[in-house]
């Protein structure tokens, strides 16, 4: 059933009998063309571009255990295309250019909500920083403005401007950026998918890749051994496990990181901001909560979660910054597991060996790319050959030295 | 307000009661104290409480009832339990900067003059515009907002986001500076207890006696949980008086630290505990020097998890009235409070201990309108028990529905035979059994598993060092609550090496905890709750059910069940169990619920503790900080480090001008630099070169004693790291200096280098950056200010100490100092270190010697102009992303060594001709400015990215030029002096035509510091 | 998470910096091929259970360490001094050096 | 010069910082002693690979005192020897320049690098010192983990520090590097309010 406000009304009027399950919950069958391993946003939104931009629907995706249940249900919601290099910048800005259009797109209401993104500086280096990254922006046609202080202040005027220990000087302000709310994208695009003819196929884990002269014929599963002629990999914080499969190691560490909300009160900020001193970055939800977070705890880990020494450097760059936080309530917290690439910067690439492809390395900002990581992977996997707009992301940069490296930390994960 | 006055005569209130009648108030009992009268305020109006209430048992006593409306529909809501686990009774607590949005009603503790007011309504709790959504609530049902408002697009972020946002949220935060502070503190113990009622206290009794160091934490401001709550019996003493007395002796043993007030809201690996303790919460303003909060890292061997359970509501139609209640809530009002909080109180029970309350109504003195209790057998005894309450007994019977408005009135009930009766009640206490507190265990990322035998989860794999005791157990009578935390509490202390004595466990009264769960009422009259605070009604798992979202993080977040405030305390599990009536399952097959830290919401300020404003991170002050306040110094945040940045005089009336002069001084005199920010590391030993050789990548072999080199560090991915000097004090004693950004990561890295990497050098290395405070002296008359300071027996002249020449030395009469012949200014320029101690003494002495050459202080600004105008890379150029050949430095790079970063930065990318090197710019027009962060773009070519040449890095106005310059990386830049482009800057409005040229502005061929 | 550093006792982990796997060895030497500096500089095993990997004990005493940890559940079962470990390596890597070529005369800091 | 002659004096590490007399709580006795200890000479020794016995030797003949194990702090009277890292000692004597000549003396056998500058160290005593330090010091004070002679490296409200316990009074130093003074009192000053300190001339 198409959404919309008169579906909506008339099955109020019929007691909520109608609806049908959003997405397919399909067993698999023998054989598919694509098989995507994850079933989070970026392999479901895969799916959904191999169907609608390439025709190709005998797809499945593959999902451990249910739909979104990855990073694209942990993350903090942000998406923005403020990115400096221009190995990033056009498929930021493709990404956010597909945020744009994607409610009306997948007929679902993702909440998309381009509130701005301000990412506040302390000092004249940063602010010539935040410049050259804007600049950058603008010759790319995405709009960046370098605010100063009274202009930050005219946005957020309960942030600390008198007593701070890095006293805020400005901002460097995308107003496209904002939130998305991050279940409905995995659940759009999973509905999007499976009525485009995908077979969505939860608790479905994958143990083993199989290969044959060189290439894959399929994927062995707790379900059983289900063929495809190509196999596309989207399994962020897993990606290494999964390559494992294959003899392959990557230039990724898995690390854990950290995301809060607090509890709801009535609207505080109207925009995501980030601290230039600290870890912190804010938003606050439709629902009331802040939605808050700052830096990775710092150590290789799949546990999903974190430890108190992070919590606390977070809470203080939160207080630092804005000091009408002290008796809000943290309500929540929980960690992911982020697949940080060793530049900081993601893989969307074929792999030496046919019909394997990957999608990894996506650091801590995947979520904001989960439409152009799909639309991207889902050409790479279709015509063999990277999308112009992540045509940087390839797998051997690291050893032909064009590498990606937005905060210049180097070849240390933990460090981007 | 329009709550129910009291249609029943209650007794006559005693004579030592304090303050004016409190209406719902028990002649005698309780945990109060009732001379001491409270005076507070709920939405402005005037009441009374006592000592000893919370907000919610001091509102109920006055009859107090509607005190908050629901999230989505602005449903009337009441309380429903007396604990943390409330999910309707949140207010507004306090006002003015201190006021706290969502403060459950059931935690606060009454103090005179508190301040509460309802949220989430207008424009009155009792009239509430909104409240309109409830006659919507059809069309909001579960995730309805995923399939509208989508048309049109524009209209989302202009019209109806901005309108859920506002109806959305509860509570409204003061969003003003906290004034009250927070700390952090830190305890260690054998064994942490956490919970204080008849498990814990037991638990903590047995391992205290042994000697153990034992914490007890408890979120309630008085310990003995239930005992408080119940009406019974140990080893012939009343629950609260076991409880005192246990108190008691935890209070006299040493080894034993109780901490009320507390709140163990997250367990962390390896024994790492997270608690907040409620200081101050219990009074209006916190006394002096003391924090609002403080948040406790505990640090336990072993743990006793004996944090309870929570009672489980029923699931049934208008099961969110005010008046509505938990049976464990109705007594402990009763007993702990002395609030009886219905005049005709009805009880729905599915448990024997539903039955308690009604004894203990009746025992009050109060009458039960009815009990209706889900199982078809009722013992005599207990009916005869309720019947002479002059209840009504159904046996068999459901509560489909509820009757009233802004309170109840009276439930429908269908009795066994299936006939709906009416009861008119004015309070109805659920009782359907207890789910253990699992949240602390599913903490560490561990699943709870089904206990049959109670109908709930229980703990499965503990956390290490992790036991449960009590209810937290599953163990739900009080007599194995006593005797597993004893057992438990023994066996901690004994594991960590105590001996530990198991004293009988003590005698308590009979008690039946028989109980068939009612997951839900069939056929339920209205809307029946879930979740109280989010409005998730049944229909809306049933909903979820029906659109695929099944499994149980699925529904949790289609639904928003369980994700309030509360995560769900009394709510997920009902949402289980309709799940798995509908897909057929057993609830386990459904799934667990998992909690997430923290236990119950946490201030954000007690997390930050001391770390705010100022405070935020530490700030280090440098050798001549104190001169340089009593000098109207300017400071820049360099890291942690405040540097001066520049030092204005009278008259001057911007940066710019100060710096100028500054820097003329400098060019023409002799100026005066605090540099001792930067790091300096003491590098001894016999392979001290051999190290040092690995570490840099330009050739360090010929280095001789007494002299010093610049030093290039590149990481092992072939980027420059950091720059800085070497110099060689002795044959095998060397000093490295690093950035003052860099300093920190520079010495962690060759740390690695020594003790990882090559541990087979012999090497002592040690920071040395704090002892000496470290001066530039630059200038042409450097050398003059210099010889009036050095001891006399030390050569100066350019033949004994030329450029490049390092040197022990003594000043002011035999205080050792160090002396450096390098220059960042590009003049005649010594960097002298003295011992810190020295270091402001040694300041004010250069500038007194200094006098008769005009000499000046100059700040971290003037240094970074004349670093551009000598055309060295820094910060904004060693920015991780640039090589050795980026900065036109590759010439140094030794060929005939191994050093780290020598083989990564042989990449073709890295090597590649195309890729912007460091030169300078100056602007074709003298007049204008330029900016760092600005792009170059050939002339006339359109701004895009490929046709993006490169950017600015640096930029200063030279004074000794007298126009701006700056420094910038572009596309074969050295072959392109010379040439113009644009330096374009779209963000500042910027488009400046520069020319391309020597990086070396000032003096290229650097005869002034060699002179 | 708490460290038991080998020489302060157990700490906070917020007293430590990271840097990761310990298993990767530096090809040290002018004739480390770009390939081998490449898989040392940036690949990784990334595994999911007990590795070995280094950390720094920065607010302590400044030691290296190699931590045995499960990165599922942060189980922490050895920790060792990285220096002690290094030199361990180094000498097993000399022994079978010498086992299989003998170089006369290789340059060693005696 | 006779004019700048009279300016090399030294500047005591805390003369910014602590002020001398009572901070926080007024009434009562303050719970927090603290002593500025300034002018201490203080120096790093970090042993040469295979020094072993023989720095321990001279160490003894110099100090007489044997070299302390991980964690340990010896002293005799005011000088004093404290752990400080692997291989790694704090020397500490009564007045600057007592330490002179240490280097030569270990010539060989360990590097010698002179600190007596870059750490300022407070005495801390008085009834609720330990109550102070659990505040910002993570690692256990309780007498039976840590007592008279006892040393850890560790942080402090994210300051690098070295603390030592002098006798079971408790007495306790800290030293912090020096330019870190100013925020280790603004914690401590915080921290102590509450208990009353009282800030005494330089012990």
């Amino acid at each position: 059933m198409r959404y919309s406000l008169f579906s909506v009304l008339g099955q109020a009027l019929r007691g909520q009998r109608d609806w049908k399950p959003q997405w397919r919950d399909a067993a698999p069958k023998a054989e598919y063309d694509v098989v995507i391993v994850g079933g989070g946003g970026h392999g479901l939104a895969t799916a959904y571009y191999l169907a609608k931009e390439h025709g190709i629907t005998n797809v499945a995706v593959l999902e451990k255990s249910h739909v979104g249940s990855g990073n694209v249900g942990r993350n903090t919601t942000i998406v923005r295309s403020n990115y400096g290099l221009p190995g990033n910048i056009p498929f930021y800005e493709h990404s956010m250019k597909l945020w744009e259009g994607l409610e009306q797109d997948i007929n679902y209401n993702a909440m998309v909500s381009q509130r701005g993104v301000l990412n506040l500086y302390h000092s004249d280096a940063q602010r010539d920083a935040y410049a050259r990254r804007g600049n950058a922006m603008r010759m790319a046609g995405i709009d960046a403005e370098l605010l100063d202080r009274e202009g930050v202040r005219a946005m957020v005027p309960f942030i600390d401007f008198d007593n701070a220990r890095f006293p805020v000087k400005g901002g460097l302000l995308q107003r496209r950026g904002g939130t998305v709310r991050h279940d409905a994208v995995a659940w759009g695009y999973a509905r999007a998918a499976s009525d485009r003819g995908v077979d969505i196929i939860q608790n479905c884990a994958v143990t083993g890749i199989r290969r044959e002269n060189g290439r894959v014929t399929g994927v062995e599963t707790s379900r059983g051994f289900i063929g495809a002629k190509k196999v596309g990999l989207s399994v962020a914080g897993s990606s290494s496990l999964l390559a494992a499969m294959v003899d392959m190691r990557l230039p990724i560490e898995s690390h854990v990181l950290q995301a809060f909300v607090s509890e709801g009160v009535k609207p505080l900020i109207d925009c995501v901001m980030t601290f230039g001193a600290g870890h912190f970055y804010v938003s606050q939800s439709d629902k009331g909560g802040l939605v808050f977070g700052g830096d990775i705890d710092g150590y290789n880990s799949y546990a999903q979660r974190g430890n108190l020494h992070t919590i606390e450097d977070v809470m203080e760059g939160g207080m630092a910054l804005w000091p009408g936080l002290g008796r809000l309530r943290l309500l929540r917290h929980w960690g992911g597991i982020m697949d940080m690439s060793m530049d900081g910067s993601p893989i969307i690439d074929r792999t030496d060996i046919g019909g394997l492809y990957l999608n990894a390395g996506w650091c801590y900002g995947g979520f904001k790319a989960t439409p152009a990581a799909g639309f991207c992977f889902a050409h790479t996997i279709a015509r063999d050959e990277p999308h112009p707009h992540s045509a940087a992301y390839r797998l051997d940069r690291f050893a032909t030295g064009h590498l990606i490296d937005e905060k210049g930390m180097g070849a240390q994960p933990n460090l981007h | 307000m329009l709550d129910r006055t009291p249609t029943f005569p209650l007794p006559v209130r005693e004579a030592e009661q304090a303050g004016p009648p409190q209406p719902f108030r028990t002649a005698s009992g309780g945990l109060i104290d009732r001379r001491r009268a409270r005076d507070f305020t709920f939405d402005g109006r005037q009441l009374t409480g006592y000592h000893g209430d919370t907000l919610a048992s001091a509102l109920l006593a006055n009859g107090v009832r509607l005190v908050g409306r629901s999230f989505k529909y602005h449903r009337p809501r009441g309380l429903l339990s007396a604990g943390s686990e409330e999910p309707n009774a949140l207010v507004e607590l306090r006002t003015g900067a201190r006021r706290e949005p969502n403060t459950r009603a059931t935690m606060a503790e009454l103090y005179e003059g508190l301040e509460a007011t309802s949220q989430n309504r207008w424009p009155s709790l009792a009239v509430d515009a909104l409240s309109v959504n409830a006659l919507l609530s059809p069309v909001f049902a579960a995730g309805f907002y995923y399939k509208t408002f989508m048309w049109p697009a524009a209209l989302w972020e202009k019209l109806y986001e901005p309108m859920i946002r506002r109806a959305a949220g509860l509570g409204r935060a003061a969003n003003a500076p906290d004034p009250d502070t927070y700390e952090h503190a830190h305890v260690h113990c054998d064994v942490l207890v956490i919970g204080g009622g008849p498990a814990g206290l037991s638990a903590a009794l047995a391992a205290g006696r042994s000697g153990a160091r034992v914490v007890l934490v408890d979120e309630d401001f008085r310990l003995g949980g239930r005992l408080l709550a119940e009406r019974r019996e140990i080893d012939g003493l009343s629950g609260s008086d076991w409880a005192a007395q246990a108190v008691a002796e935890l209070e006299s043993l040493p080894e034993v630290r109780l901490l009320p007030r507390t709140t163990l809201f997250g367990v962390y690996d390896h024994g790492a505990y997270g608690a907040v303790e409620r200081v101050s919460d219990h009074l209006a303003v916190p006394a002096a020097h003391a924090p609002r909060q403080r948040l406790w890292r505990i640090v336990a061997k072993r743990a006793v998890l004996a944090a309870g359970a929570i009672e489980r509501p029923h699931i049934f139609g208008g099961n969110d009235r005010p008046g509505v209640m938990l049976a464990g809530a109705v007594r402990t009002y009763l007993n702990r409070y002395g609030v009886l909080p219905g005049a005709h109180p009805a009880v729905f029970t599915s448990s024997d201990d539903g039955w308690r309350t009604v004894a203990d109504i009746a025992a009050a003195g109060g009458r039960v309108a009815a009990v209706v209790d889900s199982r078809p057998d009722v013992p005599v005894a207990l009916r005869r028990m309720a019947e002479a309450a002059g209840a009504q007994v159904v046996a068999g019977g459901q509560v489909i529905g509820t009757r009233g408005h802004l309170a109840l009135s009276g439930i429908e009930v269908r009795d066994a035979y299936g006939s709906t009766l009416r009861i008119p009640c004015d309070t109805l206490a659920m009782a359907n059994g207890w789910n253990p507190v699992v949240h602390l265990d599913s903490h560490l990322s561990r699943r709870p598993v089904w206990e049959e035998a109670i109908h709930a989860f229980v703990p499965g794999q503990l956390p290490t060092g992790m036991v449960a005791a009590g209810a937290a157990s599953g163990r739900l009578t009080l007599a194995d609550a006593l005797e597993s935390g004893a057992r438990l509490g023994a066996e901690a202390a004994e594991s960590c090496g105590f001996a530990a004595e198991t004293a009988g466990t003590p005698r308590t009264d009979p008690e039946s905890t028989a109980h068939t769960p009612l997951w839900r009422v069939a056929k339920p009259r209205g809307k029946a709750f879930v979740d109280f605070q989010n409005d998730v009604a049944a229909s809306d798992v049933e909903l979820a059910h029906r659109e695929g979202f099944r499994a149980v993080e699925l529904l949790k977040r289609y639904t928003t069940l369980g994700m309030a405030t509360d995560q769900g305390k009394t709510s997920n599990l009902a949402g289980l169990s309709i799940m798995a009536e509908l897909t057929g399952q057993n609830i386990p097959s459904v799934g667990t619920t998992v909690f997430r830290p923290p236990f119950t919401p946490v201030a954000i300020g007690a997390f930050a503790g001391h770390h705010r404003g100022k405070e935020f991170r530490a700030s280090r002050h440098v050798p001549s900080h104190a001169w340089c306040l009593e000098n109207n110094a300017q400071f820049l945040e360099t890291g942690l480090w405040l540097r001066p940045a520049y030092f204005p005089r009278a008259g001057e009336t911007d940066w710019l001008q100060t710096v100028v002069r500054e820097v003329e001084t400098v060019r023409s005199r002799v100026g005066l630099c605090d540099v001792s920010t930067f790091g300096k590391i003491d590098i001894q030993g016999r392979d001290a070169l051999t190290f040092i050789e690995r570490v840099c990548a330009n050739p360090f072999g010929t280095l001789k004693v007494g002299r010093s080199r610049y030093a290039l560090l590149l990481r092992e991915d072939g980027f420059v790291l950091d720059d800085g000097t070497v110099s060689r004090l002795a044959e095998t004693h060397f000093v490295m200096t690093a950035s003052t950004a860099n300093a920190a990561k520079v010495m962690q890295h060759l740390e690695f280098c020594r003790q990882w990497l090559w541990p087979e050098l012999d090497v002592q290395m040690v920071s040395v950056s704090e002892q000496w405070a470290q001066y530039a002296v630059a200038g042409p008359r450097a050398r003059d200010v210099l010889r009036k300071i050095v001891d006399p027996q030390h050569d100066l002249s350019n033949e004994a100490f030329p450029f490049l020449g390092a040197a022990e030395i003594t000043v002011g009469g035999g205080i050792p100092a160090r002396l450096f012949r390098i220059s960042f200014s590009g003049e005649l320029a010594y960097e002298i270190a003295v011992p810190a101690g020295y270091g402001d003494a040694a300041w004010r002495a250069i500038l007194q010697a200094g006098l008769p050459y005009g000499i000046c202080p100059y700040g971290a600004e003037a240094l970074s102009v004349m670093r551009i105008e000598k055309g060295h890379a820094a910060g904004a150029e060693i920015n991780g992303q640039t090589t050795a050949r980026d900065l036109a430095l590759g010439g140094m790079l030794a060929k005939k060594k191994d050093y780290i970063g020598r083989v990564m930065k042989e990449r073709p990318a890295l090597t590649d001709p195309e890729r912007p090197i460091l030169v300078g710019f100056r602007p074709v027009d003298p007049s204008q400015r330029l900016r760092a962060g600005a792009h170059f773009l050939a002339l006339g070519a359109e701004p895009s990215l490929t046709a993006d040449e490169g950017y600015m890095t640096s930029v200063a106005f030279s004074p000794s030029l007298r126009h701006w310059i700056g420094l910038g990386l572009i596309r074969r830049g050295n072959e392109r002096h010379g040439e113009r482009v644009r330096a374009y800057d779209p963000v500042r409005g910027g488009d400046v035509e520069v020319e391309i040229c020597n990086a070396a502005f000032v003096d290229p061929a650097g005869e002034r510091m060699h002179g | 998470m708490r460290i038991r550093c080998p020489y302060c006792g157990e700490r906070d982990n917020g007293e430590f910096s990271y840097l990761g796997d310990a298993a990767p060895v530096r090809p040290d030497g002018m004739d480390a091929s770009s390939e081998a500096m490449h898989d040392y500089v940036y690949l990784r095993d990334n595994r999911a259970g007990e590795i070995r990997e280094l950390w720094y004990h920065a607010a302590g005493c400044r030691s290296w360490l190699v931590v045995t940890r499960d990165t599922r559940t942060h189980a922490i079962t050895d920790v060792q001094p990285a220096r002690e470990v290094a030199k361990t390596r180094r000498a097993e890597t000399r022994l079978a050096e010498t086992r299989t070529v003998t170089p006369a005369g290789s340059a060693s800091h005696a | 010069m006779a004019e700048i002659a009279t300016l090399w004096r030294p500047r005591g590490a805390w003369d910014l910082y602590a002020q001398i007399g009572r901070h926080g709580r007024r009434d009562g006795p303050a719970g927090l002693i603290v002593a500025p200890r300034e002018g201490l000479a203080l120096a790093s020794i970090t042993a040469a690979d295979g020094a072993g016995d023989g720095l321990a030797e001279a160490i003894r003949a110099r100090f007489g005192l044997s070299l302390p194990e991980p964690g340990a702090a010896l002293f005799s009277g005011e000088t004093g020897l404290v752990w400080s890292g692997p291989d790694q000692w704090l020397a500490l004597a009564p007045a600057r320049g007592d330490l002179d000549g240490l280097g030569a003396a270990l010539q060989n056998l360990a590097a010698v690098a002179d600190q007596s500058d870059g750490r300022a160290v407070l005495r801390l005593s008085g009834p609720d010192a330990r109550r102070v330090l659990e505040k910002g010091v993570s690692v256990d004070l309780h007498p039976r983990a840590f007592a008279a002679g006892r040393t850890a490296v560790t942080a402090v409200a994210h300051i690098g520090v070295q603390l030592w316990q002098r006798d079971d009074r408790p007495t306790y130093e800290l030293a912090v590097a020096r330019s870190f003074a100013g925020s280790l009192w603004s914690w401590l000053e915080e921290a102590a309010a509450e208990f009353g300190c009282e800030v005494r001339a330089s012990a």
